[in-house]
């Protein structure tokens, strides 16, 4: 129960985007299209499930053994790094399509503060194993809802005619706003 | 103790990603034509598509695998010609000059007037769909300003008179205008010609047009006659002036009953 | 010596890295709902940018391409670490109200951009300019969307009661929601400000 | 004939209906829930809908600039509804503001009717909620005094926090609550205006209030069921807000997906949320679901045939 | 009989009563005929006559160039003055023959009875609707002789006449059904012949009960061995549309892009029918056809019977004339019918009916924006999103266009009939379905 409310909290209630502002320039740049919005967010968990194991055990086994908290930010944003280049060659590689529609935010993920900002969320609350795979996991399901409503809601502006100087950001940001504010009603809905 | 051990986490973090991402590079490594990436900065990125591609993008890859002449981008001109030739090292090639576009229509609505009147979409095309455009003369410009709308670098407006102008400065003779224009109006030219011509689009007889327009060419051929270069022809109707041979001399201008060869500068012009 | 008054006067207007450039937009969002927070993470950034900005453009040359990027993070997750430590230990306040996003400048596009895009290109002078320039940027547009936050949702600026006690302040603007909406409006306004002014 | 032809595409003849006579059915429909209104809470709550639609009017001639103060009545309507989702007395400046923010932020940002994504009328009521909770939720609610025009106000708690108002009280209106949401009589009566004039389909409202009910029935069988949905805003936000046709989806699917999901996410916020309502939260997370669900749900053309596995 | 329909359409203002009870007269033949030589869906015609012959009424001038595609007949007896380009109710200018009216009316002495029905094979009824030059009297005009001839694989068992009528303002058909009901049924039963068909269905709209009861009595009469059913429709415009008229009769949907014989059905119109039934019996080629002429812009409408090439001009005289806040001129009904810019047109074999609007109903509404109101997604009866569709056109999204279904429409006009934004979708998709037409071209 209490993993199904980590879940809960993670994709609703505090969503990564829309209550704490994590992961905002993707956000932006990124929810023109559906299908780009699935695909980054896709791209997200991933890496960040991923980036997030990793630097769970070395925050375990090689940080705080020798008390050298304060080596988090550096330790951690180098294994991020090192990890999304690794992610963006395979891609490359593998799936051309999708890196070509990713185009530079892939590189960009690595400084996509979402991914630092979950794995030192992580080990801040000191979730164990599971919890650290399960929060990730949500939070990347809870930034590819964010980006996907985002990007419906952009297809269809697309096609209104509004004031040029509030067509892109500004109006999406609007949006995220209000979007927000309809997540506010799942606040309080677990208590963890 | 403590100073030693970040070094060696930090040292040994990086030293195992640089193993991995060393590996990794070589063997995923994906070939690419770093050319593609610089012809795109070169190209303007108006992505009007004049090249015949849907976008910059799609141009500089073909121009770097040669498919394509490296002369393809008609806004870039000459300028950006010669900067794609010199990032694929060959022989910059003699492209033309610049061109612009030119509106071939004087008949705003008060000397050309509706044969009825249209409701519906404001845009040319559509008012074509019925009955041919309401204009009566089925040559002229409608002037609901499609071209306007679609010039990707914003040099066309419409004018008080109705009729689009063309901001020379700004065009680039992309030509996504003449494409556009269901009626043929816009003539894609090169911006170094000599001022004189005949805006008039119509290819009808004299007496149709006396009875559509005040201001088009009614084919009496006195132009023809009068000018001494032999170089204005009557093409299907309609005085054409080629600009190669006409040394700007205004002997057709004089003789014109119609009034309507114009230098280039003045017709533009229009409050 | 007037291109050297434009790189540093850039960031402020034209290339201004948050109403222009879009960027770093988590933390303008997440901890300006007040003044002095806006003003202290600007510092932040400011600093950070600075000192990356001087040791990037100083050994330039001396990093190989394929690994800049990840030498880059090195270097300003350093200096991140350093801020850190610093906000902790002399405003532990502020420190405290910006909690992760401290440790998350490392990723702040601004810094990884400027690094990217101009240090990394520039000599040392040129570079300290072009972080001033753009930390001031950052600075003043941080603080100004924290003076209108602060105003309006708690009836106040750094701390000082404008509005009176009769005041009723508008929480929207102290909650995330009201984050999205302000910096959505304030874009807009720039937009038309700057196409009012003919900056482009 | 002295004057030109006129051609035009087919077809030739028109409906009468306008965007103007919708927006008048709309308010003709919202008139026996105002009366109801100021029936229950007197002259207060028509100063309340008077300056929300006045103030809504204004902000949007301002901003159109077309110089008809009355437009097509879309404002009109977004103001009265954004005061029916208001308790009968907020200050005054409060009322002002929802109007201002439903009409600029939700409405005008966007360029205007036809292109909001969001319901308008809640969100000023949303921004209302955040920014000053304690004039229009909390403990605001006045206990209606049928006819006591005159009678001090008595705060009593809303029948979603009380749990023990009489279904037939719900009914009536005679229950403390916002202004357009107590009655559920004035609130049918107009629903039925508006089915009468085809300006809404069963479905939005059908789903919303159906599963309402169903999920009312497992939180104590169906006087429960009943309860939740004759309680507080479920009605008029299934009537006139869920129904708004800028911001629900077009085709019939996404219609009743649409209200299923307005009811779901209200009936979580009722029975686990930290709110007594979730009505106005739930419309507007269905309103940015709203391009999605029409992108999912494209009507089967007429002869097509459904690939089989 | 219970009624049938479809889903989704519109209940328009019929207007219908100013003329469906008007009996069928003929036109005055005018002093000249303007007969085009492009008369159908396809090929154009190519004049077998030259400058100066002397021609009969009835006699062929026009000979298809193309399978698809009919001949082309003499209205009048008289002179050919004249072949040469002129207006034509599809917008542009189309070669045509002038013919002087001698007034004779002398017959081609070409024209004579054929066989009875029970003698004629198949394959002389297919030749007979070529030679008369008979073409889909609806409106879209599209070759008979080419309906008659599925290809091989594909049975027909059903064939349906169209009586549903459902275009307010036209009551042609509904006083052919009345007035000549017997040769309705003829023309069905030479049709179903043709086709090997078992099944003739008539479908009348319910608003016309006294065409139905005179349709029951004529099969009752007439239908021989022959299964012929009339069917009561429910009055909803577009009833008779070919796709919405089979669900109604047989229930079978039409797949999208495809054609009635897909599910083995062929749609003819009651006017087909009739001109079908009259080749047969007299030999008599199409060279005149009823039309309603009606609207409140004209002073005395009726429904006539006219003859090919006859100026509109020259009907609306005898008409009384036009009043004077009549602002428009529609050839066919005020749904799908084509707005004209003059009336110097000639009437052709499509031309179901002659339609005067008047200054308020062409009043220029301003277009506003999209509500998303779902009216017209409602009432489309191809289950498209117009509105979608619309919005995507507008904005040039040709892709999205296509994707919401804009080469499935048909163009009936509910969408933009319904729409209370006063939108004109059926104009953006048609610009779309141009559009995307030329963008699968290349």
């Amino acid at each position: 129960m209490n993993l199904l409310a980590l879940i809960f909290v993670a994709i609703l209630a505090n969503n990564i985007v829309l209550s704490q502002f994590l992961g905002i320039c993707p956000y932006l740049g990124l929810s023109r299209k559906l299908e780009t919005s699935v695909g980054m967010g896709l791209a997200v968990v991933f890496v960040m499930t991923m980036s997030a194991i990793v630097t769970w055990i070395i925050d375990l086994f090689l940080l705080q053994p020798f008390s050298l908290e304060y080596l988090r930010t550096i330790a951690f944003i180098l294994i991020i790094a090192g990890l999304v280049q690794f992610v963006e060659m395979v891609l490359k590689k593998t799936n051309p399509a999708l890196f070509r529609a990713l185009g530079i935010y892939l590189p960009l993920i690595t400084t996509n503060c979402t991914i630092l900002g979950v794995a030192i969320l992580n080990v801040q609350s000191q979730h164990n194993i599971v919890e650290t795979i399960v929060y990730s996991i949500a939070t990347g399901v809870g930034f590819t809802l964010a980006m996907v409503l985002m990007a419906g809601i952009r297809e269809r502006l697309e096609l209104a005619t509004m004031s040029s100087y509030l067509k892109g950001a500004a109006v999406t940001l609007v949006s995220a706003g209000i979007l927000s504010l309809a997540f506010m009603g799942f606040k309080g809905m677990v208590a963890l | 103790m403590e100073l030693v051990m970040s070094m060696a986490i930090i040292g040994g973090l990086g030293l195992f990603f640089a193993i991995v991402l060393a590996y990794a590079a070589q063997r995923f490594a994906v070939e690419e034509d770093p050319r593609v990436e610089m012809v795109i900065d070169l190209l303007p990125g108006a992505n009007c598509g004049a090249c015949g591609f849907s976008g910059c993008a799609a141009a500089a890859e073909k121009i770097c695998c040669g498919e394509v002449p490296v002369d393809s981008c008609i806004p870039g001109g000459k300028a950006v010609c010669d900067s794609i030739c010199e990032v694929l090292g060959v022989a910059a090639v003699a492209s033309e000059g610049r061109k612009v576009a030119e509106i071939h229509c004087l008949g705003s609505r008060d000397v050309a007037p509706d044969k009825f009147e249209y409701q519906g979409v404001h845009d040319c095309k559509a008012a074509m769909m019925y009955s041919g455009g309401f204009k009566a003369c089925s040559y002229g410009c409608l002037g609901l300003g499609t071209c306007v709308e679609v010039c990707p670098f914003d040099a066309l407006s419409m004018g008080a008179n109705g009729l689009p102008q063309v901001d020379t400065e700004k065009c680039t003779g992309c030509g996504v205008c003449a494409k556009a224009c269901p009626r043929g109006v816009i003539h894609i030219v090169s911006a170094d010609r000599k001022a004189k011509y005949v805006p008039c689009n119509s290819h009808d007889r004299g007496k149709t047009v006396r009875q559509v327009c005040e201001v088009g060419c009614i084919a009496c051929r006195a132009c023809v006659r009068a000018c001494p270069n032999e170089a204005i022809t009557m093409e299907d109707n309609l005085a054409v002036i080629n600009r190669d041979k006409c040394d700007d001399c205004g002997k057709c201008v004089e003789v014109c009953k119609r009034g309507i060869i114009k230098d280039v500068g003045k017709v533009l012009v229009v409050a | 010596m007037s291109t050297l008054a434009q790189e540093f006067s850039k960031g402020i207007f034209k290339e201004n890295p948050t109403f222009r450039l879009l960027l770093g937009m988590c933390p303008t969002l997440a901890i300006t709902t007040t003044a002095f927070f806006g003003f202290g993470m600007g510092v932040s950034v400011l600093a950070v940018l600075l000192c990356s900005n001087i040791v990037i453009s100083a050994v330039r040359n001396l990093i190989p391409d394929k690994v800049r990027m990840p030498a880059y993070i090195l270097i300003i997750a350093a200096f991140v670490s350093a801020t850190d430590m610093l906000l902790n230990a002399y405003v532990p306040d502020l420190h405290k109200a910006l909690g992760i996003f401290i440790p998350l400048i490392v990723v702040n596009c601004i810094i990884m951009g400027r690094a990217e895009a101009f240090a990394r290109k520039n000599n040392v002078v040129r570079s300290i300019l072009d972080a001033l320039g753009m930390g001031v940027g950052v600075t003043i547009s941080l603080t100004l969307v924290g003076i209108i936050r602060e105003l309006f949702g708690a009836g106040s600026i750094f701390g000082f009661n404008i509005m009176g006690s009769a005041y009723e302040p508008m929480m929207l603007l102290a909650s995330p929601p009201g984050a999205f909406i302000t910096l959505g409006i304030l874009l807009g306004l720039c937009n038309f400000a700057f196409k009012r002014l003919g900056i482009e | 004939m002295e004057r030109k032809l006129v051609v035009s595409s087919s077809p030739h003849i028109k409906s009468p209906e306008t965007i103007q006579s919708i927006m008048v059915d709309v308010l003709v429909a919202l008139f026996p829930v105002a009366l109801m209104a100021v029936f229950l809470f007197g002259f207060r709550a028509l100063a309340t809908m008077v300056i929300a639609v006045i103030v809504a009017m204004a902000t949007e001639a301002i901003i159109l600039r077309n110089g008809s103060f009355f437009g097509d009545g879309s404002a009109a309507v977004t103001g009265l509804l954004l005061a029916m989702t208001l308790p009968p007395s907020p200050p005054w400046w409060v009322v002002a503001i929802g109007s201002i923010v439903a009409i600029g932020i939700g409405k005008h940002i966007y360029g205007g009717l036809g292109n909001n994504i969001f319901n308008p009328a809640l969100v000023g009521r949303a921004v209302l909620f955040v920014s000053w909770g304690t004039h229009v939720a909390g403990s605001v609610w006045t206990r209606p005094v049928p006819f006591g025009f005159t009678a001090d106000a008595i705060t009593q708690a809303s029948p979603l926090v009380t749990y023990n108002a009489s279904l037939g009280d719900l009914f009536m209106g005679t229950v403390s609550g916002a202004l357009g949401e107590t009655s559920a009589l004035a609130l049918i009566i107009g629903a039925i205006w508006l089915f009468y004039r085809g300006h809404i389909d069963w479905r939005i409202p059908g789903g919303f209030i159906g599963i309402v009910f169903i999920l009312g029935l497992f939180d104590g069988g169906f006087s429960m069921g009943l309860y939740h949905v004759l309680a507080g805003g479920v009605l008029l936000g299934a009537f006139f807000m869920a129904t708004d046709m800028v911001t629900s989806p077009v085709t019939p699917a996404g219609k009743l997906i649409f209200g299923l999901g307005c009811g779901i996410v209200t009936m979580a916020i009722r029975l686990f949320g930290g709110m007594p309502e979730g009505v106005t939260f739930g419309i507007l997370l269905m309103n940015g679901l709203t391009p999605l669900i029409d992108n999912m749900t494209l009507p089967k053309k007429f002869g097509e045939v459904k690939k089989s596995a | 009989m219970s009624e049938r329909t479809f889903v989704g359409g519109i209940h328009p203002g019929y207007a219908k009563e100013n003329t469906a009870g008007m009996p069928i007269v003929p036109a005055e033949a005018p002093s000249q005929v303007i007969i085009p030589l492009h008369q159908n869906i396809g090929a154009p015609c190519e004049a077998v006559v030259e400058v100066g012959d002397e021609v009969k009424m009835g006699q062929k001038i026009g000979e298809p160039l193309g399978f698809v595609s009919a001949p082309i007949f003499a209205s009048v007896s008289g002179k050919v003055s004249k072949i040469e380009p002129f207006n034509h109710a599809l917008g542009t200018p189309v070669p045509a023959v002038f013919i002087e009216n001698d007034g004779q009316d002398t017959p081609f002495e070409g024209i004579k009875p054929n066989k009875s029905l029970e003698e004629l094979t198949p394959e002389e009824i297919i030749a007979i609707s070529k030679e008369a030059g008979l073409v889909g009297l609806g409106g879209a005009t599209f070759p008979t002789h080419v309906k008659l001839s599925p290809p091989p694989d594909i049975q027909i068992d059903t064939v349906i006449i169209n009586g549903a009528e459902c275009e307010p303002f036209l009551t042609a058909d509904h006083r052919l059904m009345l007035e000549r009901a017997d040769d309705v049924v003829l023309g069905l039963k030479a049709f179903m012949k043709a086709l090997g068909a078992t099944r003739g269905i008539i479908g009348v709209e319910d608003n016309k009960p006294d065409a139905i009861s005179s349709m029951n009595k004529a099969v009752a009469e007439n239908s021989g061995d022959y299964n012929i059913e009339v069917h009561t429709l429910h009055t909803k415009y577009p009833q008779g549309a070919e796709k919405m008229l089979i669900k109604a009769t047989t229930g079978r949907e039409v797949p999208p892009g495809a054609l009635p014989m897909a599910v083995n059905v062929v749609n003819q119109n009651t006017g087909t029918a009739i001109a079908l039934a009259e080749a047969i019996k007299l030999g008599k080629p199409l060279y005149e056809r009823v039309v309603t002429v009606t609207g409140p812009g004209i002073n005395k409408p009726g429904n006539f019977l006219v003859r090919n090439g006859t100026l509109i001009r020259d009907i609306i005289e005898q008409c009384g004339g036009l009043t004077p806040d009549a602002r428009k001129l529609i050839l066919g009904g005020p749904m799908m019918g084509v707005a004209q810019p003059t009336d110097e047109i000639p009437a052709i074999k499509g031309t179901s009916g002659v339609l005067i609007l008047t200054e308020e109903f062409v009043r220029d509404q301003p277009i506003a924006a999209c509500i998303k109101c779902g009216k017209c997604v409602e009432v489309c009866p191809m289950n498209l999103l117009p509105s979608f569709i619309g919005s995507a056109a507008e904005k040039k999204e040709y892709v999205l266009a296509e994707k919401y279904g804009a080469m499935d429409c048909f163009e009936c006009g509910c969408c933009t009939y319904t729409c209370p934004a006063k939108r004109p979708l059926v104009q953006w998709i048609r610009i779309a379905k141009g559009a995307i037409a030329a963008s699968r071209k290349k």
